[in-house]
């Protein structure tokens, strides 16, 4: 079958503001390289997660999907079309097909709109409601995300809501438009505990109610390991290890997953785990490490991991690494 | 570990917030106490006023606010009885706190050596060069690789790690009794979290200091504290060591709180969660705060609960404590 | 980044800040009713036809627009900006005499101003909306929105008109020979009402600069951590909020140079004292054209130039900005 | 705000209302601001009704009640050419407001399409936009106005335009930094997510946003054209035909000495008519600013 998304040899690197003296013995303009050359592919009905720490670049992946910033180099097939090759037009066609939930419920909701004006924007815009077509619709909607009854939600304004609440409306505009692809940026990370659960539920229950894919962008592991079928990790730009999501948990082969996965904290008072414990701190996009781009902070570092870069293998079944240990 | 004496005791503190609207009891009525050399977590949601808790300790409470009533006693002499100028004398010296975001908490204008060695200087009457010195000394203490360099610093030119360490390092400059940390690690990267976590318990064994870690990661508290208090809604609604908690929590709250938690151990079909939101705290709800959202509540709950020692050190704010955990 | 680094970058943005306002001029000198010469020599009045064709020379207004504009731009680079039609003299000395005279005004008042604004703005900074919150409140409210020329008469009219304390207008009493001290406190007489109406407009503005910003930092973070450690009063107002609220009110004030100057001139005009503002004044009463115009390009110059100065204090007090 | 407890649904209008109301009672609590309101009303009043109820000459001469000092039938005494001058004075206040109001509509218009624009697009047009906001920002601009108004002549109509199209960039500069802020927030990058066009994103996301800075600027201006005019009057640079609080100032001047009058009138009114706007500039300021709002 042919995946929704395939996203294939994708580079997003940011220009460096130059001084006037850069300019002026013109030194090379330097880069932010955010993303450095990654392939994916989604497949229908899935979710997958991309995971890593900020200045992964996992964030601008998933801005470039949305088509929020324009990549560098590569290109990102939806359902086999190249979305960057289509007209303004087509292109704004296919955002009812995909759609994007925000990290922080607090910023993405419009403070001067109602929820019904939030809601239904996407109703607007793309099929012309308006009155009480729409209103009714946001009130369906509004149901189906769980605040209902919908009818005494739709004319507030997002200050009279919690996170937990705000959320679930940014939720009901991404479906609006029945959309199948719904980038999930960091979805719960700004929301409580005990409403995480809630909302991550509901993005269950959504994705097996509309037959959704997702793409989840998380660092809390925990969220990821919970929520998603398949997942790759982040590392500077580039993906260390990719494959399905329990055989990574189960069998993590990068040093820098297995770190990820020690790292986390775990409210299991019983169990004492040795943690792979990394030194100093993730170096600058700028100038990333050459060879391998882990090998500065890499407990396992080999000599040939400062020259060359890893390549990403298989060691089982759909399970990719990127090391030379794996080699 | 545990069983010295106390050396903070918190009696029924009280924080009250006047608004517009009414008066936010963002803390109403909680106490606990830090026994010598050990770690006590206060863990809850945001807007519990686990936060406010701390900074009533320290008496920094921000304006409008105002501490209402209660006792803080520390060594038993009650904080809240001081004049001004001599709890000037226990802030920094006695009590130290480090904060959660130690971008905004730094002064930015600022080296990192003078703003820690400010306290230095203010508590141990020591000349600059000699509280630079101490500065160093303790910049190496928590972990910090080269310690003039960073010293030299300004806040914007380290990393938030590193920030982090030189925020540790502050408050353990004065060697307080006791040491207040307002989420650690809420800031940073799991790998660089995992490293200060790391570098807290090793400062735990070396010091064996008292400390009171506020957070709203369970697990970070699991990893730190022997004891831990839960918050909700401005009151302790469990109050037991961790183990304890983690295994049979009580109150429905902490049980509800255990289940929504997605493990990294294991995969697991379905999370629970807390169905609602928290209450406003201008008019909480009459009785169990947590009543509306709590599946046991019944009639009863619209009554104030007392809070009850189940077993010997578990207390619990419950008309219905669950049974056999969750 | 080293200091030294951090000016070198910001000096190539001075050129085009000053060449703007000579385009300007040199636009309006076109543009306006009558030939460029009128703006060069000023008058309308006969002048030798010897010295038009001087000036056409020297100004190059036989040749295309653009090689005008350049030698325009070259001409008051070395200094040269037309005669002025009242005096005879050229311009730029016309100008020149007078600045000490504005200095010597600007100075006293803003230091008075500094000084006392930046007092009562953390005074009431430490305590908002008590009796000395509101006593600042109200002058700089009252400050900021009274003219200051008005202030000006009003002054003249109580401490000259009625309690003939001081003197009405000019720098010094006429007629009298005065020498040594008594000349220097002649002049202080003087200057004390221009000194004091300049100064409310500035103290308003520093009082209501430094409160908010002083209010700004109080809230924030830091503070807290600064009580944290113990610190006193002094310490966490002065040495940590202070400074921080420093920075916006350098800025601010290097953006409000212009209004500054604007009431320095409006003040010199009522107390006829002998600076730049009063010379405004003049010419426009004479229609001195090429000295308004020269006023204008050094006003312009002066001000860029202040806000160099500004930015380079800002960098010196803030650390982000030097490291960038 | 207790969004557990059940509440009707609301029609658009009363949203609004309920909307106004909220403001009304923030911007209520500042007293000073509601006295700056209510001045400006008074001042509206009497420059509308001047004309229309008192056909009085301002231009007259009557040299037998030449410079009297105030009594009860001229109470704000008269000038040296014997006019009575609060009628002058009421008359002045056309002048102001008139320039206070035009200026500022013409600088706000300016200043809010250039603002938009670079602050939404942010391409090379717009740095260019920019780098001449930031000049004139820098240009001492009473000055250049001043110098403009001599040139070209000082009717009322050059004024207005001069002062317009000199003090733009402030408010350029405010919407644009308040657009580049939200333009990175994430309801901005969820409307075009959704689809939103430009022009919805600029009007329905952004204006509603970004504006009260603006606004609350808008006011403090009024205030400082009206300073910058009487300034600008009183240097001999007002328009010969209308009466103005600034020439009677200038022509005041003469008079210091025999005249207080001449003098503390006119000045008083442009002095209450900028502190109005200054009030009600800071009265919005309180009640647009969120975070003040609450208190």
């Amino acid at each position: 079958m042919q995946p929704i998304v395939k996203v294939k040899g994708l580079k997003k690197y940011y220009p460096v503001e130059k001084s006037w003296i850069d300019k002026l013995l013109s030194r090379e303009r330097r880069w932010v390289r955010a993303v450095d050359s990654i392939d994916l592919e989604i497949e229908r009905g899935e979710t997958f997660s991309l995971v890593g720490e900020s200045g992964s670049g996992k964030t601008t992946t998933g801005l470039v999907l949305m088509q929020l910033v324009e990549p560098t180099e590569g290109e990102i097939l939806f359902e086999g079309r190249d979305i960057f090759s289509l007209r303004e037009e087509e292109r704004r066609r296919l955002r009812r097909d995909m759609q994007m939930v925000f990290q922080n419920p607090y910023a993405s909701l419009n403070p001067r709109m109602t929820v019904e004006e939030i809601v239904g924007e996407p109703l607007t815009i793309h099929l012309g409601l308006k009155g009480e077509e729409r209103r009714g619709r946001v009130i369906e909607l509004l149901d189906i995300v769980g605040l209902n009854p919908g009818k005494y939600y739709v004319d507030r304004y997002p200050h009279e809501f919690s996170g937990g609440q705000r959320q679930r409306i940014a939720i009901a505009r991404a479906i609006a438009l029945r959309p199948k692809f719904i980038v999930a940026d960091e979805p719960v990370s700004s929301l409580d505990v005990s409403i995480q659960a809630t909302i991550l539920n509901l993005l269950q229950e959504l994705k097996r109610e509309f037959k959704l894919t997702y793409l989840l962008i998380a660092h809390n592991l925990a969220v990821v390991r919970y929520m998603s079928d398949k997942l790759a990790i982040m590392y500077l730009g580039k993906i260390m290890e990719k494959g399905v999501s329990e055989d990574v948990f189960q069998n993590p082969q990068h040093p820098y997953t297995k770190a990820l996965i020690s790292a986390f904290p775990d409210i299991n008072p019983d169990v004492k785990r040795d943690r792979v414990l990394l030194r100093g701190e993730i170096p600058s996009p700028i100038a990333p490490p050459p060879g391998c781009r882990f090998h500065t902070r890499c407990p396992f570092r080999l000599e040939i991991c400062e020259r060359d870069e890893p390549m990403l293998v298989e060691v089982e079944d759909g399970h990719l690494v990127a090391c030379h240990m794996v080699e | 570990m545990g069983g010295g004496e106390p050396v903070l005791e918190v009696r029924d503190l009280r924080t009250y917030f006047p608004t517009m609207r009414g008066t936010v009891k963002a803390v109403d009525g909680i106490s606990f106490t830090v026994l010598e050399g050990e770690t006590v977590g206060l863990v809850g949601e945001s807007g519990c006023g686990k936060s406010t808790a701390a900074l009533s300790i320290m008496r920094l409470v921000p304006a409008p606010g105002r501490i209402v009533g209660g006792e803080v006693l520390l060594r038993g002499r009650d904080l809240l009885k001081l004049s001004e100028a001599e709890m000037r004398g226990v802030r920094g010296a006695r009590i130290a706190m480090s904060f959660q975001d130690p971008m905004t908490f730094f002064n930015p204008v600022m080296r990192i050596g003078d703003q820690i060695a400010e306290g230095i200087i203010r508590h141990q009457r020591l000349s600059r060069r000699e509280a630079w010195e101490k500065v160093i000394s303790t910049l190496e203490v928590v972990g910090i690789p080269s310690p003039r360099d960073v010293a030299m610093s300004y806040p914007h030119q380290l990393s938030g790690g590193m920030r982090q360490r030189a925020m540790m390092a502050m408050a353990l400059s004065c060697h307080p009794e006791l040491m207040i940390a307002d989420e650690p690690t809420t800031a940073l990267d799991v790998i660089i979290q995992a490293q200060l976590l790391e570098l807290m318990k090793d400062l735990k064994r070396e010091l064996g200091m008292s400390s009171l870690i506020i957070s709203h990661d369970l697990g970070v508290i699991a990893e730190l504290c022997e004891r831990v208090a839960v918050m909700y809604a401005g009151k302790i609604v469990e109050y037991s060591d961790i183990r304890r908690i983690l295994r049979e929590p009580r109150h429905p709250y902490t049980v509800g709180l255990l289940e929504s938690i997605p493990r990294v151990g294991f995969k697991k079909e379905r999370l629970i969660g807390i169905e609602g939101s928290v209450p406003d705290l201008i008019e909480p709800p009459p009785g169990c705060r947590f009543s509306p959202r709590c599946k046991y509540a019944d009639e009863k709950c619209k009554e104030d609960p007392q809070l009850i020692e189940l077993e010997e050190g578990h207390y619990v704010l419950c008309h219905h404590p669950v049974m056999g955990g969750g | 980044m080293s200091m030294r680094r951090y000016i070198l970058r910001r000096i190539p943005q001075l050129i085009p800040l000053c060449i703007f306002a000579i385009v300007i001029n040199f636009t309006l000198m076109h543009l306006a009713p009558g030939s460029p010469i009128d703006y060069l020599v000023g008058g309308g009045e006969v002048v030798p036809k010897e010295y038009i064709e001087k000036l056409t020379r020297e100004f190059g207004l036989d040749k295309p627009l653009h090689e005008q504009l350049l030698i325009y731009i070259l001409n008051v680079f070395s200094g040269n900006l037309g005669t002025s039609y009242r005096y005879r003299t050229p311009v730029l000395q016309v100008i020149l005499e007078r600045v000490p005279n504005t200095l010597l005004l600007m100075t006293t008042s803003i230091m008075f101003a500094f000084v006392l604004g930046i007092f009562l703005g953390v005074s009431s900074s430490k305590r908002p909306y008590s009796l000395v919150d509101n006593l600042a409140s109200t002058i700089s409210v009252l400050g900021y929105s009274i003219p200051t020329f008005w202030l000006g008469m009003l002054l003249i009219i109580v401490f000259s008109v009625y309690l003939r304390w001081l003197p009405t207008m000019g720098m010094s009493t006429i007629g009298a020979q005065l020498e040594g001290w008594e000349a220097v406190i002649d002049t202080l007489r003087h200057l004390i009402l221009p000194a004091t109406t300049l100064g409310t407009t500035y103290l308003a503005l520093y009082t209501r600069l430094t409160r908010a910003s002083m209010l700004e930092e109080l809230r924030k973070d830091y503070i807290t951590t600064a009580w944290g450690k113990g610190l006193d009063d002094r310490a966490v107002y002065y040495r940590h909020a202070f400074r921080n609220a420093m920075l916006p009110v350098t800025t601010v004030l290097g953006l409000n140079l212009g209004l500054m100057l604007t009431g320095a001139t409006l003040t010199e005009t009522v107390f006829s004292w002998p600076g730049i503002g009063r010379l405004v004044y003049d010419s426009i009463i004479t229609r001195d054209y090429p000295v308004l115009m020269g006023i204008f390009i050094i006003v312009s110059i002066t001000v860029v130039l202040a806000n160099f100065i500004v930015d380079i204090l800002y960098a010196i007090l803030d650390p982000r900005v030097r490291y960038k | 705000m207790g969004s557990s407890i059940e509440r009707l649904s609301l029609g658009r209008l009363e949203r609004y209302s309920r909307g106004l109301r909220g403001f009304w009672r923030s911007y209520s609590r500042n007293r000073p601001a509601v006295m700056g309101l209510a001045i400006l009303f008074l001042l509206t009043a009497t420059a509308v009704l001047t004309d229309l109820l008192d056909p009085y000459n301002p231009f007259g001469i009557y040299p037998s009640e030449v410079l009297l000092p105030p009594s009860f039938s001229h109470p704000f005494g008269t000038d040296d050419l014997g006019r009575d001058i609060l009628k002058l004075v009421m008359f002045g206040s056309k002048t102001s407001l008139l320039v206070g109001f035009s200026a500022v509509f013409i600088a706000s218009s300016i200043g809010i399409i250039v603002g938009a624009l670079s602050g939404y697009y942010g391409g090379r047009v717009e740095d260019i936009l920019m780098r001449l906001t930031d000049m004139l920002l820098i240009i001492p601009n009473f000055f250049l106005i001043l110098l403009i108004v001599a040139l070209f002549g000082s009717s009322l109509r050059n004024v207005v335009l001069v002062i317009g199209f000199m003090t733009w960039p402030g408010t350029a500069r405010l919407l644009r930094s308040t657009f580049l802020s939200l333009r990175e927030q994430e309801f901005v990058q969820a409307a075009r997510v959704v689809g939103a066009s430009h022009l919805r994103i600029i009007f329905r996301h952004l204006l509603p946003n970004g504006i009260y800075p603006v606004i609350v600027n808008s006011s403090l201006q009024v205030g400082s054209a009206i300073l910058t005019e009487a300034g600008l009057s009183f240097l001999g640079l007002g328009d010969p035909s209308l009466v103005s609080w600034g020439r009677m100032l200038s022509i005041a001047q003469m008079y210091v000495r025999r005249a207080w009058w001449m003098a503390a009138f006119p000045g008083a009114a442009i002095f209450i008519t900028v502190m109005a706007f200054n009030l009600i500039g800071d009265g919005l300021n309180d009640a647009l600013n969120p975070r003040l709002r609450e208190r």
